[in-house]
Parts: C-alpha cells; structure tokens; sequence
C-alpha cells in the first residue's frame, strides 16, 4: 500500500512528494474546549502553519492529557471539523468515550496540546458534481460539517441527511443550513431514521437530479444503504472509515481495513490510504 | 562540539539514533528528513507475501501498547523496486530488515538483497522457526547459532542480529550470534503479552497475543542490554521503550553503542531528533566530548548481586 | 448475593483476593482487618538468617517499581514464634511463602512448618538454586521438578508452587510444577529489570539489578496466566500488576481462579478491600452468579495466532 | 524488627495494639498549596479521623499527582508539619526536588489527594526533661518545628538552633519564637553554621544547664557533631532520619538503615522502627 490509492488524487499529496514536509507536529494552544450536549465536546485551537492547509476529511493524531483517573498513551486521531486560517484556528468535535477523549474533556482555554497533522486524503469533489448527498450519523457529523462549506465554495449544492438517536442528539444542522445545505434530520425515536425511509429520500433525490455524488461517515448501515444504492443508480460515493490507530503517518500497519478492488480484496491503511474510500470499494465494518 | 559519531562494527553512524523496525517509514519524511538520523531501519521483509495478522492490531496497555501487525510483506522485489528508492535521497545508511520461517529461506532473502544502496542487514530472528515447533529462533541458543552461521555465510554486508526479550537467557543466545559471525546485536524484540476487554470478555488483540513496546518495557530491556554486554565484545545496538534523552543515555551507560526509537515516535513523531539534539546538549553538560565514551560506563564497580539472595 | 468462594485445591477461599508475598505484613492490620481478605500470605522465609540487600532497595520506575529487597530472614522459629500469632486473630487462612537455595533445604524448612495454623505453603522458587550456577529454580523445567518432587514428599500441606516470568518458556516449567505434585500455581514473580541514574551514573539500586512489578507488568504476566492455563489443570493464582477490579476480572478471565495483590497495596493500602467489594458488584452488574465462572471466561473461540506471522 | 525499639515507647503505639486500626488513608481536600521561597511549598490540607492524632516527628505518605511531564506511582513520605485537629487541617512543607514533588506542587485549593497515616513513631518527650536543643537544617526544619509547641504544651524550654545556606533561607523562625523558643540562626554565608561554631553553641548550652536532651535532623554532618557531644557530654538524643519508603507501613523492608544497638550492629525500617531514633544507635548516611 506503498502508492496512494486512485481515490481522488486530486485532493490527496502522493506521499512520493514527502520531499516537502506536509505534516507537522504543532503545540497548539486551547482556545475553548466546550460541551456541546451530554456527550460531545467543541475544542477550538490556535494553530497556523500546515496545520491551516487540513481539509475536509483529513484528520489529525491528538496528543490527550493524563488525568487522576487515566494516563493515555497513544494518541487519537480525531478530524478536522473546521479550519478558519483568518483567525489561525483549527476545531474538532469529538464525543467521550474513553480514556483519551476523557482527558482531551479536561483541557482548558490555555492549556495546550500537540496535534499532528493534517493527515490522511480527505473527500474529493468532482468538478463534474453539481448536487452532493451527505448523509451521517453521530460522530461522523463532525467528520461531514466541513464538507458542505467545501461544496458551497464550489457552487455545489449539498442535501444533508443528519441521522441521530433523537432530535436533541443531532449536531451541526445549523451548520449545514448556513452553508446553503438543504437539512433533512431523521431519528430513531419519530422512526424516519429507518433503512427503508432513508432509501425513499435517496431514490427521491436521485429521481429529482439532486445526487451526483454520495458521502457518509458514522453508520455501517447507512454506508451499506448508500452503497447498494449508489452501484443500482450508478452514483458514486465517498465514504470516511475509522479503525484503531497508533501512528497516524502509515507507518505501523495498525490501522488496516479489507476493501474490494479491480485486482480482488486487498488490506489498505485507513491512515494513509483513508480515511475517505470510494464508496464501491469499502466493506462492513 | 560534540562528537555523536558511533562505530558499529566497520560502519560509523553520524549519531547514535535510528528507528526501530516496523515503527518507522519513509511515511515519516513529510515530518522532518531521514539525513538528521545515525540511520534507516526498514520494516522487516520476507520473501513471501504476507497479509499480517487480523485487526484489531493495536492495544494500549498503560504506558505502551501492544502490536499483533504481524509482518505484512510484499515480498523482496517490491522492496527493491517500491520500497529502497524512498530511501536513497535521504544520506542516512539503509538497514533492511528481514525475516524467514526456516534457516534456509533467511540465507535466500539476504542473498537477495547483496545489492548497492544496503549498509547493514537486520536480521530479525524473533519470528517462529517453524522447523522448531514454532519457537522463534532467537529463544535458544542453537536454533540461533544455526541461523545465524548460514546467514554469516550467505552475506558480506554488516549483520546485524535482533533478539528477543522473550527468553529465560539472553545472554548465551547473544554469546550464540556473536560466535556465529553477528557484526552487532539489536536488543531487542517486544516482550510477548496480553489484554482483555473486561467488558466483552474479548483479547484486545486479533491474535490474542502480542507484542508489549513502549516505555513500561525500558526496565526489562536496558537489564538485558546490560547483561548482554558483560558476555559479547560486538556492539550492541539497545532498543525498547526509548523516548527522551535521558532512556538513550540509560541505555548507553548500560553498555549500548547505539539506539532505536520505536514505540514513541508514534507518541511524539519528532522524538529522534529531540534525541539527537539532547545527546548533544547532555554531553556537553557533562562535559563529554564524544558520545561513544557514554557506552558502558555505568558505575557498577564494586557492586555486586548476593548470589545467595533472591532475585525475581 | 453473588458468590465470591473459590477453591483452591482442598482449601476454600471466603473470595479471590490475597496480597502478594513480600509486599504484605501484619502491619496492614493497622488500615483493615484480614478477616476480609481470601487469604494471608507472608513475606517468604528462610531457614538460615539473611540481612537482605544493599541500599537503595526500590526505585520508582513509569507505572511500577523495581525492588531488590532480597529475603531478609530471621528464620523459621523467629516466625513461628513472633509473627505467625500476629496471623492467628484473623479468619483468613494462613499461606507461608518459603524459600531455599537448595531443593534439600527446601524440603527440611517445609518440613519445620508441619504445625497447626498453615493452610498452605507457597513455594517462592524463583530464588537462585545455588547447585546450578545461582540460576533460579523456576527457570527451568528440571530444577523446577526437582525442587517440587521434594517439597511433595516433605509436605501434606496443599502446596503452591510460585513460577518466576524470567523463563523462555513458562507453560513447560508450569507442567513440571503440576506433574511433580503442585496442588496450585501462583503466576509469577517480579521481572528482572534495571535503572540507572543518568546524572550519577549508578544503577538505582544497590544490587544493580532488581525486581520489576506494579500494572507495567500486568500484559505480560497475564500472558503466561493464559498460556499455564492452556497448559495444565491445578488452579492458578495471578499475580502481577494487579490495582483495580478489571485488572483481577482480565486475570479471572485469561484463567486464573484466584489473585494476589503486591505493589498496589504500597500506592493504595485498601487495594485489596477495593477489589474485594469491585468483584461483586462486577458480578452483579454482568448477572454472574459466582466469581468462579470468570475463570476461563475469555471468549477467544475461533481465534488463534498465525503461526507464520512472526509474533515478538 | 517486629517490636518496635526501646525510643519512647510512651510516645509509640506498639504493633501489637494494631487490631485498633491507628493508620488511616484520608483522602484530604486542598485548603491551601503556596509556595514558601523559591524551594519550598506549604501545603495545607482539611482532613479528619485518625490524621488529626498525628504526632510531630511522624510522617504521612502522599499520593502525588500526575502532571505533563511526571507520573509518580509510588507515595512520598512527609513529616506531619503542624496539626490543627480544631480546624481539623493538617499541614505539610516540602521541597520541589524531583516527579513527586513537582506534581505536588501542582495541587490547587479544591483539589484532594490521599494521604496515609499517621505513621512512624514520632519524637519522644521525658517527663524529667526541662530544656532541650533542636538542631535543624533544610528540610528537617519542617520535621522538627511540631516539636517547639509539643515541648512548650509541657513547659519544657527550647533552644533552636536553625541552620540554611543563607538567612533568606532559614525557615520556620518566626514558629519556634511563638512557640517561646531561643532562636539562634546559623548560616554558611556567615561562616556560623561551621562545626566548631555549632560544637562551641552546644557546650555552651550544656554549660548553662539548657541541654537535658538533643534533636536534630536534616543534615548528616550536624546529626554526628550531635552524636558525639551528646556521648561525651552523656545527653541523649534522638535524630528523624530519611530513607526511599515505598508502603510506609513496615511491609515492604525497603527502608531499612543500619544502626549500632547494644547487641550489635542492626537493621532496621524508618517507616516502622523510626523515623525517630536513638541519636546514639544512629550512624552516619
Ligand atoms: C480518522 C478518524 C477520525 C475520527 N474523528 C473523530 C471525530 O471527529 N470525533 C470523534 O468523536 N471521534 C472521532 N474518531 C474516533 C476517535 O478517534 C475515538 O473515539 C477515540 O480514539 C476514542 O478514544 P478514547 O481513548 O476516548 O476511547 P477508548 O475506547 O478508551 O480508546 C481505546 C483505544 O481505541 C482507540 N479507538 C476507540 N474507538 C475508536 C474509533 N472509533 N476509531 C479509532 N480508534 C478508536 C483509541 O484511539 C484508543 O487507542 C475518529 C477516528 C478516526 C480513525
Ligand atoms: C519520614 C520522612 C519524612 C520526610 N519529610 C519531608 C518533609 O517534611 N518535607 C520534605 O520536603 N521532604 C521530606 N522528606 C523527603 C521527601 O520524602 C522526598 O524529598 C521526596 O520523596 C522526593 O520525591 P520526588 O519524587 O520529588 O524526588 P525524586 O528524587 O524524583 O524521588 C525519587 C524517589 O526517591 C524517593 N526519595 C527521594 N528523596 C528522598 C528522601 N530524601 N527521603 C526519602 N525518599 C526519597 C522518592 O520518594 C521517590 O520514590 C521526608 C522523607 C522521609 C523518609
Ligand atoms: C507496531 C510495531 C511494529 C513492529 N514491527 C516490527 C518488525 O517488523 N520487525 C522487528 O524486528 N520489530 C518490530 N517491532 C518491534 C520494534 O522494532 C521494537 O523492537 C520494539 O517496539 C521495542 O522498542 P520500543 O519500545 O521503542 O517500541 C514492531 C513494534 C511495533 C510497536
Ligand atoms: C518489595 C517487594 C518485595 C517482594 N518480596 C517477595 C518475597 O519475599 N517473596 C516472593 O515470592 N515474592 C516477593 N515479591 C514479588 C511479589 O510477591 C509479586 O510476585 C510481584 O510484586 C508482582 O506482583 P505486583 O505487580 O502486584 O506487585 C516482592 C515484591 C515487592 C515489590
Ligand atoms: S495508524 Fe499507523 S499505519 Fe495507520
Ligand atoms: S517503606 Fe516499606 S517497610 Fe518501610
């Protein structure tokens, strides 16, 4: 998995170009570190320098402070969910699990942590695309948000489908709406979360001109969903994948997925030659 | 000025830090370039492909993790044709590890690879020797000697031979690879281990078990290092759970020539050259000229353990 | 209520939970009484009198400690005289942890330690056998059988045999333990390890080399947990790293019917008592009924290690 | 060393009466954590319980917390520096010197962190005495100022004799003068805290009849001077000695120093046996 794989090259820097460092390791000072509800967290960082260049499905391996109750060691790889290079800063949202996301909850505005990155490929548009479907669960919302201003820079016209348990759960519909999206929220609780309605919506976009392209990230349902949507209508997709990681640079084999391709199931890493992966190509996680 | 210049066996090395194997690639020069390093460690390669283990791969225990990565391999030519290119901008010496199930297949990769652009052979004898029931072949003695005397034979670049921690006696296995032609000893492997998720009941790893690196292993490793250089004249190249400065000292005193860097460029991808700068700074406040003078100079003399009392 | 009784051979223990030999005296009956705990187990004891190591005995190392206490030993009727009634207050049975640098003097000291008031005797053999050149008994299948065949015959106390980590192989040394009449294994000992202090220079312990212990160790113990439990069918108590709940639940789990509790007792003297209250409320949150069903509970069916990926 | 040793067996709970628990693990809240002078930190602590039986001359052991860049695991060992059982707080003075320390350091009012005790068996007062010296220098000070107001509660006269590099760093004057303590400062900038000088106090004190008994640690060199004016002079004496600790109960042996005793040469455990000693079976570290 030496060579990046095919998924848009565009977007992503052959690591053959390494000559020019592209990724740094920042100590980046805390600007706020806020709960957004019960389980999430906003972290908003001053950075600048290659840090500023992450796009939109990149991420970055966040070093989390020891805590009474937890030393974490390895770092967690959390992605962009907005660079503002005017104000030099980077955020994340992120959602305490465990023990690094937990002492990650305790930095303070002052504070400051090391994040490396931007790592990873992130989403391609497609100059052909004029209508994206984005549609996420979770915590990939945060993985998502950054995608419907990327779009709109490109006079892309995004619909969004905000998938979560209920209404109160579901994270950065105002950011879509800002950024021109059209927001569809779906929940378990009012049942329009399930398979069969969310295939309606998409066969209704497709049918309306309204889906040149598919991106997902939180839900294996919801990825198979679009998947098999996506090869009957022949819509391609995007879609960002997490595993286990330790260093974030492609170097330690951790993180690999098995993923279809031409030449037969092969291993790549979700690191290096991911996170984002054509749609057509990735396997139930 | 200090001098960082280290020798082992007919090589000087610029300075004293490298990567450990399967830690680091050229992946890392988009951070900073490989021409600040003592040298380059590639990844072990096999002669035949091999998917590695299944995920997951990686557990964090404490302070370190464990890797079931196994060794996934696409074989020796794409090394050559893939892989060593990425390495020969950089002016960093190239080790290439390596790996085989049997004596024989270890000799034929390493013929393999008596090409230009290779400084040293890392030969990474901690996998299963399948003719022993598994067993890798640096936990005995023989099996060592054995593999060890047909690689002598079947190269004329540096060989460097890695142990394993997981041994009873790594001192007579370190005896065993010097007397059979070993340039220089890596010590050494990850130490075998084990995690469970109390919640699921499930092994945190894939493969059950794996290998435990970081700095929770220092202890253990630095003892070996220790005893290794009471019993072997060849330099020793120490390696396990070095993050800061002061571990590759630690090592250094312990009797190491040189060191590797594994587990903690994961943490702090920056860690060898903050290592080779405060090598620097560290002899110069202690007024060393040259770091080499560092090896072995523990001060030990007129110590001693009371064979009569217990130790673990 | 959940069931917290195991069994241990013949003996019952009330639940799971000891201290460690060696990190336990009467002294924590100044925080808790022993009435709560599974068992007592002692400092081991010598026949002959031993003044221990030199000073600095302890350094602070990551997440544990290294020791070098050795067995300072005022001898057999010194215990039986002066520390064993210390014991006799309290409910939990009584385990004295013995040593010898001989398999004949270990056979003569169980002997001395045939009276009332001992539940059981744990055999320490990780101690250097001085007739094999200081190597520890525990490091080898053979010392180990010969040391056991002895004590067998010496004692109809239940006898536990304790293994030391510091072995290649610690699934054989286990099957000699049980075939040469171990009624019990207690898995393991402290990992030979070492520090040095880099602004000294010295090793931070007086004997150079010492005992590793505390959670960094914990992976690596429960390993060989889980391969002696492949390996043989007499109970095993776990022993390693163990601070909290989960980490005595993960040694349930990978095989081990009970567990003993050392270095975490120096950082939190009500450890045991924690662990003690945690393993029922663990039970009772996963609706398990008695303690005993963890043991073994690892859910690694259908799961194996790739004998051709090359594991550390 | 079962028993404990012969030093004030009034003052010290034997063993044997353990089945009374006397040791306590306290989790005690922060009241206050200030720095002192450049070195040293004043620590103060709301606890109740057994802590408030605390002694001068006895220790606790406390946990430390984890920072950036330390993460202690075993204990620290500090001299109970005044109890207030009133305001039911307990205080402690230590010097920043290395992991533990510095995470000390960093406690904040709020905060809490555990401290087990009161261990060690503490100084020890004859009722026959009616003066005695204290000799102290750096860190001992914080050891021996308890001792000022517990000879004052029983009307014995105190001569402390406070040694540091310089005035700046003396500690605790302004305590043994409340206490109603002679204070006499002695420092090396000054050339007074040399032998000779220190030897010609003490013969002096004696002389006047001020000495029926010595106390001193701290500092090796002062604790011999005392050793041996004490021998000659037939004063007795006790010394609170230091030694690595790592369960402070007498479990673990780590703390052992040697000592003289009548039946020869001896080990024993500063935790358990001490800190507190005989100034005549004490030798040099
Ligand atoms: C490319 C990528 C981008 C991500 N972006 C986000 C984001 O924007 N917001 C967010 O909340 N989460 C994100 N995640 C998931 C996030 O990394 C994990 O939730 C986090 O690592 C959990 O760590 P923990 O210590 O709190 O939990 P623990 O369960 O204690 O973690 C234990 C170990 O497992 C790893 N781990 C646990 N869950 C995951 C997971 N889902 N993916 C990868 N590793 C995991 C941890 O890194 C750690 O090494 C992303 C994951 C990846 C791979
Ligand atoms: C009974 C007793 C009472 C004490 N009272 C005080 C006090 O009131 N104020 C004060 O400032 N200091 C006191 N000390 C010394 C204090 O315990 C050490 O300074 C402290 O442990 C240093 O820890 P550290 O991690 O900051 O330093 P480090 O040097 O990093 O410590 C490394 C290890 O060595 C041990 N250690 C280092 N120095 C000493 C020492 N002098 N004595 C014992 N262990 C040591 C530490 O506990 C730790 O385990 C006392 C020591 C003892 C034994
Ligand atoms: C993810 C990972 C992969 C590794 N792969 C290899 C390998 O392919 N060959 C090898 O000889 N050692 C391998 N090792 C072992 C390291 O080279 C090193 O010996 C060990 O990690 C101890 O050093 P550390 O504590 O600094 O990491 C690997 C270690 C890790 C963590
Ligand atoms: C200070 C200390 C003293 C010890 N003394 C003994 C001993 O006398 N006999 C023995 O069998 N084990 C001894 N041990 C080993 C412990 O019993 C235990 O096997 C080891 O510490 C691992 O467990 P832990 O990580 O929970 O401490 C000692 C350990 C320590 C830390
Ligand atoms: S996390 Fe290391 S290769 Fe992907
Ligand atoms: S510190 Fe454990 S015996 Fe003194």
């Amino acid at each position: 998995m030496l060579s990046t794989p095919a998924v848009n090259a565009d977007e992503n820097e052959p690591i053959r170009a390494a000559a020019a460092f592209d990724v740094a390791d920042t100590q980046a000072l805390v600007t706020s570190n806020a709960a957004v509800n019960a389980e999430y967290f906003h972290l908003t960082l001053a950075a600048a320098g290659l840090a500023m260049t992450a796009k939109a499905g990149q991420f970055f391996n966040i070093a989390c402070p020891a805590t009474d109750k937890d030393l974490p060691y390895l770092r967690r790889p959390m992605s962009v969910y907005r660079v503002v290079p005017a104000k030099g800063e980077v955020e994340f949202l992120y959602k305490v699990t465990g023990a690094g996301t937990r002492g990650l909850a305790t930095l303070r505005a002052g504070d400051s942590t090391a994040i490396l990155g931007p790592l990873g490929n992130g989403f391609g548009l497609d100059p052909g695309w004029k209508n994206i479907v984005v549609v996420g669960r979770g915590v990939g919302l945060a993985t998502l948000a950054p995608l419907a201003e990327m779009a709109a820079e490109r006079g892309i016209e995004v619909t969004a489908i905000l998938s979560a348990r209920t209404r109160a759960l579901v994270m950065s519909v105002q950011r879509f709406i800002d950024a021109g999206a059209q927001v569809e929220v779906i929940t378990d609780d009012d049942g329009s979360s399930d398979p069969d309605n969310v295939e309606r919506l998409l066969v209704g976009l497709i049918e309306s001109g309204r889906a040149d392209a598919f991106f997902t990230c939180g839900s294996n349902r919801l990825m198979l969903l679009l998947k098999r949507v996506g090869a009957t209508f022949q819509i391609p997709g995007q879609v960002a994948m997490e595993q286990q990681m330790a260093c974030g640079l492609g170097m330690c084999f951790c993180c690999v997925r098995n993923f279809d391709s031409s030449h037969g199931p092969e291993q790549r890493r979700v690191c290096l030659d991911g996170p984002v992966f054509p749609l057509s190509e990735a396997l139930s996680w | 000025m200090v001098d960082l210049r280290v020798k082992i066996g007919r090589i000087t090395l610029k300075n004293p830090v490298m990567p450990a194997s399967g830690t680091f690639s050229e992946g890392l020069a988009r951070v900073f370039s490989f021409d600040h390093l003592g040298a380059v460690v590639t990844k072990t390669i096999t002669a035949e492909l091999r998917g590695g283990n299944p995920t997951p791969r990686v557990a964090e225990v404490g302070q370190g993790m464990l890797n079931s990565i196994g060794i996934p391999s696409k074989g020796v030519l794409n090394f050559i044709d893939h892989i060593m290119p990425e390495y020969q901008r950089f002016s960093a010496p190239l080790v290439v590890s390596v790996s085989a199930p049997t004596a024989e297949s270890f000799a034929e990769i390493v013929r393999q690879l008596n090409i230009p652009g290779i400084a040293a052979i890392e030969a990474n004898i901690s996998c299963p020797n399948i003719e022993e029931d598994g067993k890798a072949f640096a936990m005995r003695a023989k099996s060592t000697a054995a593999v060890v005397d047909q690689l002598r034979k079947a190269t004329a670049l540096p060989l460097w031979v890695k142990l394993t921690p997981n041994t009873g006696d790594v001192g007579v296995v370190a005896r065993a690879a010097q007397d059979s032609g070993a340039d220089a000893l890596v010590v050494a492997n990850t130490i075998l281990a084990m995690s469970i998720d109390t919640e699921t009941f499930r092994p945190r790893l894939g493969s059950i078990m794996g290998g435990y690196s970081g700095p929770a292993i220092k202890p253990i490793i630095l003892r070996m290092v220790y005893q290794c250089a009471q019993i072997v004249d060849i330099p020793i190249i120490g390696c396990g759970g070095i993050t800061t400065t002061e571990d590759a000292v630690e090592y250094l005193l312990a009797g190491a020539t040189a060191v590797q860097v594994g587990t903690a460029t994961f943490v702090r991808p920056n860690a060898m050259l903050d290592v080779v700068e405060g090598l620097t700074r560290f002899c110069e406040r202690k007024n060393i000229d040259r770091v080499s003078e560092l090896t072995g100079a523990v001060r030990d003399r007129g110590m001693h353990v009371d064979k009569l009392e217990a130790l673990p």
